[in-house]
């Protein structure tokens, strides 16, 4: 049966794209949806046997790669972590299955569509059940993939093919970590199987190797690397630039692959190797630097964004940073379940913005919006639920996991946890302020675009609103439900071996003015940010004039492209000119072949004007040679 | 079956279809109908032959097998063929490709079909030749002979500046071989045999084996090619015709892989340590530096023509880490890149046809008329990167787990490669496909017909299968590429353990 | 002894003189005279040598024969002896170095020879003073050399061969005398009976 | 004066000369006939020789040797001479020289040739080498109304002449200082010490790399070649070079066998010389007979490489470089005699364009011929210029066998652009269609050869291992 | 000085044979100057042969020389029938005008 959690998708995107064009879009559509319908499932299924206790599951699907002492399989593995991802990958992604048919009910490529859609859970789900370090890269790279042909999936317009590559690309940067990190693992364990991997790491815990000259702990160099892939995936500071990019693609992507699972992915690999990291108190620290460091940086970038997508966008990148550093202080589980709850509610805020555009006919830009709460009032409620658990209202999933981050942190013995408290603190709220402002520029006060596309506003048709509805739901009570058995005082109960901790990890209560802090400045920011979006904007005109560098610099996302740009992009490209003009062409051909060959065509053209003619010359040239014969004998 | 000179056969199978081509009598029509049937057809027969041979292999013999031996020039060479999973894994991919070569040829080019045809199968009896001789005079023979067709497909059917490149391919590698052919003879008159099998078991003298390496190594550098010598690929990439590119692309470059493996390695395993460092900063300099250029190629055909010296870098790391990994990967890789590149070629030969250009920049949008294209195209291009899936993976995994075992920096180096592949790659794919349609032109394309798909989705089969399924493959080599492997590490042990 | 000697000299004086002036002479018919003296002398010293048979051969051979060819060619073409260039280009004392350099070496090896003492007698055909000079060499060939002898023949006959083949030329508009034409000639070739139309003329075909 | 019995095929091919002389004065017309039975004569010659083929005799006061590299050489020497005219067709008709007399000089040429590569006295060498040459001065300036003919004359005689003096200077200081012109006794009396018989071999060595044409006594090659008649310049190609390079290792390994140091030496120097300045010096050639002379000249590098190392292995792999060298440029040169429109003979090579088109099968085996001449496997030049690297690598030469094979890469560049201009370019038009047998019979089976010596290259190299055990 | 030796005539032999050669490639006058110096090295080649004939006790030496004369004759007369041939063909015999055959 756990084949058919993966077969299903995959046998989606075959029928889709070989005979998807036959059988019409109405057929593609519904096959694709119900095979991912079926995967969910029996993901569930497998869900509720761990929660009930079962044991590890592993099944060997055939053998992949055989040489040497790497052996490796194909495999579906199932422990109660991969039962958590498969919910929330099979679920979603069937939820947004269904809101593509909506969704895309006019564009003309609709079975490929769908298609690529269950391209990305098959490789999703390849990812989460791998039994090795190299499945679970197969499944890496697949969803960069699928994120690739999703992002540029509207292939006429040179910004999404221009995020679709940035995407790849920055992703492979951070893969390129990920397969160094493998590679140091399987020389020094000669293994990939991870729980081949994860028996013998404790007794490497005080290897240390010199890697590129620098001196280190072999476990740290092997986190640092997987982190680095991590980074990449989950679009951490350096490497998260090609997220925001990414909003290029169709919605429903935004809030399958950029929201809900794939950018997830870090986190679980995180965690999925926490036997690893658990070892290494330098990367746990540098995960928390990045992390909180993330969540701050994109929090502030997402106070200044115009576009809906974007600053969304931007605020995953955020709660992912509090999935890191939560991960980082050692709360696995915490951090598992922040991404749980992350996955229904930004899947939902995704989706409804994605409900919004589409009523607005393609209308992204927050300044032209406005006021519209009215005529679509369902879209309206969604989002608003979605923010109230984005922003950690009391009782909505958000608060039960982004509380229980904070937590984790403030007692963190690492010496970046109070980094990280402070950081995490503040950037609860900052998202609550970008949340709030959102969601009044875009539903409240006056509309502010085209008179006559005010009137073609349109409630989004119910196919759409229906998985809206089901992510609603999820939003509110998935943090309720499943607290006691993800982060609850039994939690090792639920994790079993799938989480590693070195020591015992206790949730300690902290004090109540930490406890009451986040919800009271939450409350308090709704109505503030009320007065300062709608009711009186003069103030934030004014902060704008007077801060215009720090504005400026805000929604420049602190400028990272631009450096980039100038650091890498630039320089390849100029090195790549230069070694090709002056390398290749100059030095090599012209010193090398075109070189001899000029050299050897001027010996050639004197040689030739040596034979002139004249008797006495060849007369001449045979004494000479006689002479030179005669002299080197003599002496 | 042992009685069956079945290696000769298939070597020489080919050449029988020549002799039938040459006697093709008639109007232009039928001419060209008529062998392209016969060269299709030889084509089949000798990749069934060498299906033939696959079936009775024996997947555990390390050793030679099917060996054949007669004499030819008395006390000095034996006509002497035999394979191992290694040459029989080179042989497949040959008879693999050149079906599809002809069959690619036979509507693209017009002018003088016969004589291409002949060509065509003029290199295939010389490519398998190369893979099947078990003497290294014959191997010289059928190694350099591989130059006169290529020369002439470069030279005839070729692009604008066809005679340069023809030229430069032909005398570049005139000039690597020289030097081992200088090696060969000094390996007969310091070892009084050619025969491979008593010289991988005859350890040659040790203050010769770096000479006799270096003659080696200039042959197959050349062919490979490693920088700085590999200027002559990308120009006779972007002149040969696509069939041509594809058998050099695919075959041509395979040979010196094949060699290092089969020579250096086997025959100066001392020299081949003590100048692995040498190689690995030539590959990873080409790696890394012809990544870069392939960045900024404004030709399709260069671009993918400098990919494949980068990726031949790693096949040449793979070779000199010594372990099985790395063996089998360069092996994996160079098989794969046969399959890749060549589909590779075949995509922009398509369009080219229509088009009648290589220039990126005149292409752009060309998914709206060819979508199917625009589908197969974007495997070979992501096989191309080594996205996991294809066996363009495999063969770069396995290259840089084995070059992790032996050196960082260069596994680390190697697999920023890795990054930038996916740079040019992509970046042509979406300058090419993608994007709104440029011109007329564009919009007129026509997508694939009927004999493109039959040309390009066996290639994409093998693509996933080996990616998914490398066992195929990996079986086959398994017990060859050990052995080298094990000789190897002996060796490093036991230089060691004296120094 | 010392009549020798002064002989000696006096005929290498002559012949190094003239063989000078034989390379360096203006008028290409003295440079011929130069070269007949230089074999009249170099005769000389033969003969001195006891070789008086090849002395007198040089004389009949080169003199007789040989020279005269050379006068007959010269005056045969008839060249412009006025505008013989007496420019020397740049590259001439290299050439003439390149002279001197020869000779000092030969005379290096001429002097630096010690006569070998152990010589092992190898001649087959010793000089036999009982016979003239003439004799031996006509006993050793038609005997020993008998082959040489004939295939110097055969140099003769092709050099016969190559000069009538070079220079003989048949001129068409030669009338020449052709005996078994004039002869066997009848009637009918010689005879041509027309009838003429008045104020037409005659065309004869001949 | 028994010895005459022994040498049967120099007085078959005299008592033909003689007779076809008679024939041919008396006989008005008689071109064609005499070409053909001169043809047939001579290879009637080759069982003659072939019958007695491991004869080994020392005839003449030991001065005329007779075994089985002698042997060797004059089989080649005559299928050379046979073959130059066999291919040549209706050159001569057109051209206007169809002189009997052309036969006879082959013919004397061909007795030359004999003499020089059977001599075993300096003598009987030098008037081999007259008779020889004088020959073929004249053939070279046989078509008499052209000026590049008669220049191509003098320039080969003054040069030749100039060459025999230097050669005869030798054999003066050799006679002098080791007391005989006989070969044996020669290398019995030679000393190293003397400076005197080492100049001598210089002179002689001198002297005859003129007549093979190597490097720096090269210099009349290109120029007789490009003024001769395409069939002499086919002819000066052939046989000559072969007879020369016989009388080298005639010489080298029996009289001068003492200054082995010595005369290696100068074979390095000449032959290195020569496979340089043959390859660099033929790639700005547009005349196609220049073209061959320079290849040629590197050709006979190679050549001389192979004697270089003093061995009988090399000695072997000269002879057999040699003999394949004969075939290719056979055939070589009956492509070049094709190429004709309308009576007029064209030499240019960028006449070849679009020959591939226009007569593809002479295209095609020009082609294996000129690769087959740049060395590439698996041709028959290849093994040639194997034989001759084994040789010199046997021992220990690796200069001279990096030289000759960095030159052999650049030779092929010319090679090269001669099957560019025949495949690459446009095309012109047709040449005349090729006619006669003689034509067909020497181009296709010259070809044939080359292209499959491949499979039994061990006959040739079989005899020429026991034709160089003469020496050991 | 006064005892004539071998060594004698050999010297003049070589002085003649230089001056030959010498003669060859300065003469930029006629072509049969150049034929007439190549007589002179033939000469010098008579002198050492019969010098050395006569050192030697060897007749060998003077039928050598023999020989050579009869060559010598020969070749001079095709030299200058090769020669008559150019100068019909030219209207010269000037070394010089000898080189329409270059490159």
């Amino acid at each position: 049966m756990a084949y058919l959690i993966i077969m299903f998708p995959l046998l989606g995107f075959l029928i889709t794209s070989f005979i998807g064009k036959k059988i019409g879009d109405a057929a593609s559509q519904f096959v694709t949806c119900l095979l991912v319908f079926a995967s969910s499932l029996i993901s569930f299924f497998y869900f509720f046997q761990f929660i009930k206790g079962s044991e590890v599951l592993n099944f060997v699907i055939f053998e992949w790669i055989s040489s040497g002492n790497l052996n490796l399989n194909w495999s579906i593995y199932i422990d109660s972590l991969t039962s958590v991802m498969l919910v929330v990958v099979t679920s979603v992604s069937f939820l947004v299955h269904v809101y593509s048919i909506g969704y895309m009910q006019h564009d003309p490529h609709k079975p490929r569509f769908m298609g690529y859609l269950s391209l990305f859970t098959f490789a999703m789900l390849m990812l989460i059940t791998s039994d090795n370090f190299l499945q679970l890269f197969f499944g890496w790279e697949g969803v960069g993939l699928a994120s690739y042909l999703l992002i540029g999936f509207w292939f006429k317009k040179p910004s999404a093919n221009a995020a679709a590559i940035k995407a790849f690309i920055v992703n492979r940067v951070g893969d390129f970590g990920l397969a160094i990190g493998v590679f140091l693992i399987f020389k020094f364990t000669g293994s990939l199987n991870f729980s081949e991997v994860f028996q013998q790491i404790p007794s490497l815990d005080q290897k240390k190797i010199n890697f590129l000259g620098v001196e280190g702990g072999l476990i740290t160099y092997i986190c640092i690397f997987l982190f680095i892939g991590a980074m990449g995936k989950s679009a951490q500071l350096f490497l998260h630039t090609w997220l925001p990019d990414a909003m290029e693609g169709p919605t429903p992507v935004s809030a399958l692959i950029h929201a809900a699972t794939m950018v997830t992915a870090g986190v679980f690999l995180v965690v999925r190797c926490s036997p690893l990291f658990e070892y290494s108190d330098i990367s746990k620290s540098l995960i928390i630097l990045i992390g909180a460091s993330t969540a701050f940086f994109a929090a502030t970038v997402a106070l200044v964004q115009n576009d809906i997508k974007k600053i969304i966008a931007y605020s995953t990148c955020s709660q992912l940073g509090y999935m890191f550093f939560a991960a980082g202080v050692g709360a696995y589980h915490i951090a598992i379940f922040h991404l749980f709850t992350h996955a229904f509610f930004k899947a939902l805020l995704f989706l409804c913005a994605g409900s919004v555009i589409h009523s607005l006919n393609e209308e992204q830009d927050i300044r032209k919006m406005g006021g519209i709460y009215k005529k679509i009032p369902f879209t309206y409620i969604f989002m608003i639920i979605g923010t109230l658990a984005i922003t950690g209202f009391p009782f909505f999933s958000g608060f039960y996991s982004k509380d229980a981050i904070l937590e984790a942190t403030y007692f963190s013995p690492n010496n970046m946890g109070g980094y990280a408290t402070v950081l995490g603190v503040f950037t609860a709220l900052l998202t609550s302020i970008y949340s709030w402002r959102l969601i009044y520029k875009t539903f409240h006060g006056t509309y502010r675009g085209e008179i006559n596309k005010y009137k073609k506003i349109h409630e989004s048709p119910v196919i759409i609103l229906l998985p809206l509805f089901f992510l609603t739901l999820g939003a509110i009570f998935s943090g309720f439900i499943f607290k006691d058995i993800f982060i609850g005082n039994e939690h090792q109960d639920f994790w079993q071996s799938s989480i590693f901790f070195k020591d015992q990890f206790i949730l300690k209560h902290p004090p109540l003015w930490f406890l009451l802090f986040t919800p009271v400045c939450g409350l308090l920011i709704i109505i503030g940010s009320y007065f300062i979006y709608i009711k009186n904007t003069h103030i934030l005109e004014n902060l704008k004039k007077i801060n215009q560098p720090l504005y400026n610099f805000l929604l420049n996302k602190w400028y990272f492209d631009e450096i980039y740009n100038f650091i890498f992009i630039r320089p390849t490209k100029a090195i790549g000119s230069f070694f090709w003009n002056k390398g290749d062409i100059k030095l090599i051909d012209g010193f090398g072949p075109n070189g001899f060959a000029k050299i050897i065509k001027s010996i050639s053209e004197r040689a030739v004007l040596f034979q002139s003619g004249y008797l006495y010359h060849y007369a001449f040239v045979i004494l000479i040679g006689l002479t030179i014969l005669l002299t080197y004998l003599l002496l | 079956m042992s009685d069956i000179p079945i290696l000769t056969l298939m070597i020489f199978i080919p050449l029988i279809g020549v002799l039938f081509l040459l006697f093709i009598k008639g109007d232009t029509d039928f001419v060209n109908k008529t062998s392209s049937r016969v060269a299709m057809l030889t084509s089949i027969i000798t990749f069934f032959a060498s299906i033939l041979i696959l079936k009775n292999f024996n997947y555990l013999d390390a050793g030679f097998q099917f060996v054949e031996q007669h004499d030819w020039i008395v006390d000095f060479v034996n006509y002497k063929v035999g394979i191992d999973g290694i040459s029989l894994s080179f042989i497949l991919l040959t008879t693999f490709i050149t079906p599809i070569c002809i069959l690619a040829t036979i509507n693209s080019v017009r002018d003088r079909l016969r004589e291409f045809l002949i060509t065509l199968l003029l290199m295939e009896t010389m490519m398998i030749g190369v893979f099947c001789s078990l003497d290294l005079f014959i191997f010289y023979l059928f190694f350099e002979a591989g130059l006169i067709p290529m020369f002439l497909i470069i030279g005839i059917w070729g692009g604008e500046k066809r005679v340069y490149s023809a030229f430069k391919f032909f005398l570049y590698t005139l000039f690597g071989s020289i030097f081992m052919l200088v090696a060969i003879i000094y390996i007969y008159i310091d070892a009084g045999t050619l025969d491979v099998e008593k010289l991988l078991n005859i350890e040659i003298n040790k203050d010769y084996q770096k000479y006799l390496w270096l003659g080696f190594f200039a042959s197959f550098a050349v062919k490979t090619p490693m920088w700085p010598v590999h200027t002559w690929l990308p120009d006779a990439h972007v002149e040969a015709p696509t069939s041509g590119s594809v058998i050099l692309a695919a075959i041509l470059l395979k040979m010196a892989g094949y060699g290092f493996i089969r020579f250096s390695l086997g025959l100066f395993p001392d020299a081949s340590i003590y100048f692995a460092p040498f190689v690995f900063i030539l590959s990873v300099i080409a790696i890394i530096y012809t990544s870069l250029v392939a960045l900024v190629q404004n030709d399709m055909k260069k671009l993918i023509a400098y990919s494949s010296v980068a990726h031949m870098g790693f096949v040449t790391i793979g070779i000199f880490v010594f372990n099985k990994q790395g063996i089998e990967g360069s092996i994996f890789q160079m098989i794969s890149h046969g399959i890749i590149s060549s589909a590779l070629f075949l995509c922009v030969g398509v369009i080219y046809d229509r088009m009648r250009t290589r220039e990126i920049s005149h292409y752009g949008g060309v998914v709206n008329s060819m979508p199917k294209y625009a589908t197969l195209f974007m495997i070979f291009t992501l096989g191309s990167l080594g996205l996991p899936g294809t066996s363009g993976f495999i063969g770069e995994i396995l290259v840089l787990i084995g070059a992790f075992k032996f050196n960082y920096w260069v596994a680390f180096f190697a697999t920023i490669g890795v990054v930038l592949s996916a740079c040019y790659s992509l970046w042509l794919y979406k300058r090419v496909i993608f994007g709104e349609i440029k011109n007329d032109q564009i919009k007129n394309l026509t997508d694939l017909n009927k004999r493109e798909y039959i040309i390009l989705t066996p290639l994409v089969i093998m693509t996933l299968v080996l990616g998914f399924y490398p066992g195929l493959l990996l079986d086959l080599i398994s017990s060859s590429a050990g052995k080298v492997s094990e000789n190897m590490i002996n060796y490093m042990n036991i230089s060691t353990y004296i120094k | 002894m010392l009549a020798h000697a002064l002989v000696f000299y006096l005929f290498s004086f002559i012949t190094i003189a003239s063989s000078l002036a034989v390379i360096s002479a203006r008028n290409t018919i003295h440079a011929v005279f130069f070269l007949i003296l230089d074999f009249v002398s170099v005769s000389c010293l033969f003969i001195m040598m006891g070789a008086e048979y090849l002395g007198m051969l040089t004389l009949i051979v080169y003199v007789g024969a040989v020279a005269v060819l050379f006068l007959f060619v010269v005056m045969m073409l008839n060249v412009n002896f006025k505008e013989l260039k007496s420019g020397f280009l740049g590259y001439v004392p290299f050439g003439a170095f390149i002279g001197i350099v020869l000779l000092i070496e030969i005379g290096i090896m001429l002097g630096t020879w010690r006569y070998k003492d152990k010589f092992i007698k190898t001649s087959e055909i010793e000089i036999d003073n009982d016979f003239s000079n003439t004799e031996a060499i006509g006993n050793v060939l038609y005997t020993d050399y008998l082959h040489y002898f004939q295939i110097s023949g055969l140099i003769l006959l092709v050099a016969m061969i190559g000069a009538i083949l070079l220079t003989f030329r048949r001129k068409d508009n030669l009338k020449r005398q052709d005996i078994t034409k004039q002869v066997s000639r009848e009637r009918a070739d010689g005879v041509l009976l027309s009838e003429i139309e008045s104020f037409k003329g005659v065309k004869l075909n001949d | 004066m028994n010895d005459f019995q022994n040498i049967y095929p120099e007085l078959f091919l005299i008592l033909i000369l003689l007779l076809f002389l008679i024939v041919g004065v008396f006989l008005k017309n008689s071109f064609i006939i005499i070409k053909k039975a001169t043809i047939f004569a001579l290879l009637f010659c080759i069982p003659i020789i072939y019958l007695n083929f491991d004869n080994q005799l020392l005839v003449f006061n030991n001065n005329y040797s007779i075994n089985m590299f002698s042997n060797f050489i004059k089989i080649i020497i005559l299928i050379s001479s046979a073959f130059s005219l066999i291919f040549v067709g209706q050159y001569f008709k057109r051209i206007k020289i169809d002189k009997f007399e052309y036969m006879i000089l082959i013919l004397s040429s061909t007795i030359g040739m004999f003499i020089m590569v059977s001599a075993n006295n300096l003598i009987g060498l030098y008037l081999g080498i007259e008779l020889q040459s004088l020959s073929l001065y004249v053939l070279s300036s046989i078509d008499r109304s052209s000026l590049k003919s008669s220049e191509s004359g003098v320039k080969y005689f003054v040069l030749g002449a100039l060459s025999s003096g230097l050669f005869l200077y030798g054999c003066s200081l050799v006679y002098g200082f080791t007391g005989s012109t006989n070969y044996l006794i020669i290398s019995e009396n030679f000393s190293t010490n003397s400076l005197g018989s080492i100049f001598g071999l210089v002179f002689i060595l001198v002297g005859l790399a003129f007549k093979v044409s190597a490097v720096p006594f090269h210099m009349w090659t290109p120029d007789v070649y490009e003024g001769s008649p395409t069939s002499v310049t086919a002819f000066f190609s052939l046989a000559p070079k072969v007879a020369g390079i016989g009388a080298f290792i005639q010489i080298l390994f029996i009289a001068f066998k003492p200054a082995f140091e010595e005369w290696m030496t100068i074979l390095i120097f000449i032959s290195i010389a020569s496979m340089i300045l043959g390859s660099v010096a033929a790639i700005g050639q547009i005349n196609i007979k220049r073209l061959m002379a320079y290849s040629g000249i590197s050709h006979i590098g190679y050549a001389l490489a192979g004697l270089a190392p003093g061995t009988i292995v090399g000695i072997s792999a000269t002879l057999t470089y040699m003999s394949i060298y004969v075939v290719m440029n056979i055939a070589a040169f009956t492509c070049i005699l094709f190429l004709s429109r309308d009576r007029v003979y064209y030499e240019d090579i960028r006449d070849l364009r679009g020959l591939s088109k226009n007569h593809p099968l002479i295209a095609a085996c020009f082609c294996v011929v000129l690769f087959s001449l740049a060395g590439i496997p698996p041709l028959a030049g290849f093994f040639a210029k194997f034989y001759i690297f084994k040789a010199v690598i046997e021992s220990e030469m690796y200069l001279l066998a990096i030289v000759g094979l960095i030159s052999s890469v650049i030779s092929a560049f010319y090679y090269l652009r001669i099957i560019k201009i025949m495949y690459f370019d446009k095309k012109i038009d047709k040449f005349d269609d090729m006619s006669g047998l003689g034509v067909k019979l020497s181009l296709f089976t010259s070809t044939l050869i080359i292209l499959f010596y491949f499979i039994s290259p061990s006959f040739l190299v079989n005899l020429s291992d026991m034709a160089s055990k003469v020496f050991s | 000085m006064i005892d004539i030796s071998l060594g004698h005539y050999l010297f003049l032999a070589a002085i003649i044979f230089t001056i030959g050669i010498v003669g060859i490639f300065l003469n930029r006058k006629n072509v049969i100057v150049l034929l007439m110096s190549i007589e002179l090295i033939l000469i010098s080649v008579n002198i050492n042969l019969v010098a050395f004939s006569v050192y030697l006790q060897d007749i060998v030496g003077q039928v050598f020389t023999m020989f050579v004369l009869t060559v010598a004759a020969g070749e001079a007369a095709i030299g200058l029938a090769i020669l008559v041939v150019f100068f019909r063909n030219k209207g010269s015999i000037h070394v010089e005008d000898i080189n329409t055959l270059k490159g």
